[in-house]
């Protein structure tokens, strides 16, 4: 579909049409939206979790105060942020794999994430993780073997579950904002390993 | 409210299909900014439960933008702020006004700061302790969902509180609560599965097993 | 399946409209006779198991023969006895093809007669009996409603035995089981309410209180 | 909505098309299609089922059978018919009141009442009156007193139920063709007293 089209899906006339309605009662004000966006679109995203994932790579004590207390440990780096009031954080291990969901919203740290992928809030992916994960995470390319035992997170309150990725190999030394360049989205969510 | 979005481990669905957008297109990101920063009276459980409250075959049928869209006008319709039939006009189209069940109670004032409350009582329960999710089926908003009532499980961390979304939803109070991760076993849940599910519940929602 | 057709004690449907129509336009009468009538390898059960794998949104937004359509072409087309694109291409339109879910199984026989059997066992509940409606998730057909899993009921009536959907909606036999009128407490089933709900539940779905 | 904008409908265009493949594909034949709906809209109705109502209500043996063993007494009457393979026949009381829903389709015992209509079929209904019944009655102008019991029924199964309902004060001494003609199919049903 192509923006032209857009312009005349009967959502996008009623989604114009409430801008202009709020707009002109001052229930918004236009500059608040641009700064929202600009705030969404380019201060947060996923380099603010791999920045604390390298963090928690590089550094052992960091990594223990970050599964201890994970909203203490982000704030030490400047970290926090929209729907992440409360954060756990949560291991993977070569035995443990973890995954997040909210099979009733779709609850996700913005503050640390940016907004969610559409597949995270897909009917599909809210209503079957929970019950299938290793078929979803297959479908997804992540096939998980029979012996890791997999933990589904559903953020059905307001506390913010993010997954620590396991280190790669042959990456010792490197410095953290190298490491960050390892870490993608979908581990911090659990649908990569 | 027992309702369309509470779909954790509803069959049907389809398989995944990997969309990486945010937005599929600029009226979704519009959306997102208005239902963002409209003011109103309310607070994140009266919006949330907006979205619940829309008509089932609407909530299926649209997007995730879609549905707070359709939650937006439904708020501010119900505030008397807007009037969906300006809409209508405005929007000249075919685009369906979004309908509502009525709310139990509308909050009528905002909070302030974030949701996590300190009280003066100690958690009822502890690491490891067996509990049972509560059969309940309360008319206004929830955050038990229903494929854990019932069920037992083991809480594994407890959270602090946080207000209750149960009241804060309908201007009931904050009544702040006690949050648990509480571990299911997949096999308990849904009778296969080799997997936990931790769901974070309030400590109305549970009783002691 | 814990699908979207399994809908009692659901909120958010609204409030009761006085529609009398039996069918709401010619091509719903259309869309009842054919499903009635096309001749076809399948059964009853196979025929509910289809509508109830149609898209969740499709099936809230589409009306009962609706369904209904939407069913008949998804089974002919499973079958190999009709091509989607062939009718895409005659409807000329933009109706939506149906999408559902694969079926576990599909019958490869169609029954003759109804679905009542004699069996040479007796039943394994009496009137009287407290019995629990075991809290099951099969993946295909079942008639075992989610709103009564996991509670106690009463036996109220041994009826006979009638063929098991569980099985014969995707061919894997009749197995006929004996049926029983299961009453239910609402005060139970929902936290309030001073009502009973009788449902009809085969012997595999029951356990003894 | 006129006949003419039901032409354009898309799902009519589809049923049509639908239609007319299975007809070149000889998988259906036309002439069946004739008779069933012939059959459907003009032999079966609520007028059998009102037409065993009066019966039960003029002959106290027969209401007696019929409560006891449902398929044999409509067949005494030359009744049964498609989707009645097992009746049930529940009767109403100055202190009990029945209703008849089929939550997880829209089971209904055509061979008496006829084809349902779309209220029934409503996903409100469906959804409603097993946790409800006083509220969803209500709303379609039948208010019943606090003490009456109410008991539903949910057809999950392939028996069907039928609501024999109170004989009403004034018709003692009537034929059964005239009794008939008090019963409404909403009495049923269960939706009406």
């Amino acid at each position: 579909m192509t923006d032209h089209d857009h312009d005349h899906d009967p959502r996008a006339l009623r989604a114009e049409a409430l801008e202009a309605i709020l707009i002109e009662r001052g229930l918004v004000d236009p500059a608040v939206i641009d700064s929202t966006l600009d705030y969404f679109e380019n201060d947060l995203g996923p380099m603010l979790g791999a920045q604390v994932v390298a963090k928690a790579w590089a550094d052992p004590a960091f990594k223990r105060r970050l599964l201890d207390d994970g909203l203490g440990a982000i704030a030490e780096l400047g970290l926090g942020g929209p729907q992440v009031d409360h954060l756990v954080v949560v291991e993977n291990t070569p035995d443990v794999h973890n995954v997040v969901v909210c099979t009733l919203c779709s609850c996700y740290p913005w503050g640390l994430l940016g907004l969610p992928p559409a597949w995270y809030k897909s009917l599909a992916y809210r209503s079957r993780v929970v019950r299938e994960p290793r078929n979803v995470l297959a479908e997804m390319g992540c096939e998980l073997p029979d012996d890791i035992e997999v933990r589904v997170w559903d953020s059905s309150a307001e506390v913010r579950y993010f997954v620590l990725p396991e280190r790669p190999n042959g990456t010792d030394g490197l410095p953290e904002d190298v490491l960050a360049e390892h870490v993608h989205r979908d581990q911090m969510i659990g649908v990569a390993r | 409210m027992d309702g369309i979005h509470d779909i954790g481990g509803m069959d049907g669905f389809g398989r995944m299909a990997r969309d990486e957008s945010v937005f599929h297109a600029p009226w979704e990101r519009t959306a997102f900014a208005l239902a963002s920063s409209a003011r109103m009276v309310g607070n994140t459980d009266d919006f949330r439960h907006a979205i619940e409250r829309l008509d089932p075959a609407f909530y299926l049928g649209a997007d995730y933008y879609g549905r707070w869209l359709g939650a937006l006008e439904v708020r501010l319709r119900e505030r008397d702020l807007i009037d969906s039939d300006e809409v209508d006009r405005r929007a000249g189209s075919a685009a369906a006004r979004p309908r509502a069940i009525a709310s139990a109670g509308l909050p009528t004032a905002s909070p302030e700061g974030g949701p996590v409350r300190t009280i003066d009582r100690r958690p009822l329960y502890a690491v490891g302790q067996s509990v049972i999710a509560r059969d309940l089926h309360p008319v206004g908003h929830t955050r038990l969902p229903r494929y854990v009532r019932g069920h037992h499980g083991t809480i594994t961390r407890v959270h602090p509180a946080f207000v209750f979304p149960d009241t804060n939803a309908h201007g009931w109070g904050e009544d702040p609560q006690y949050v648990y991760a509480v571990q299911f076993a997949a096999s308990h849940l849904w009778g296969a599965g080799d997997h936990s599910v931790s769901v974070d519940l309030f400590e109305p929602y549970l009783e002691a097993a």
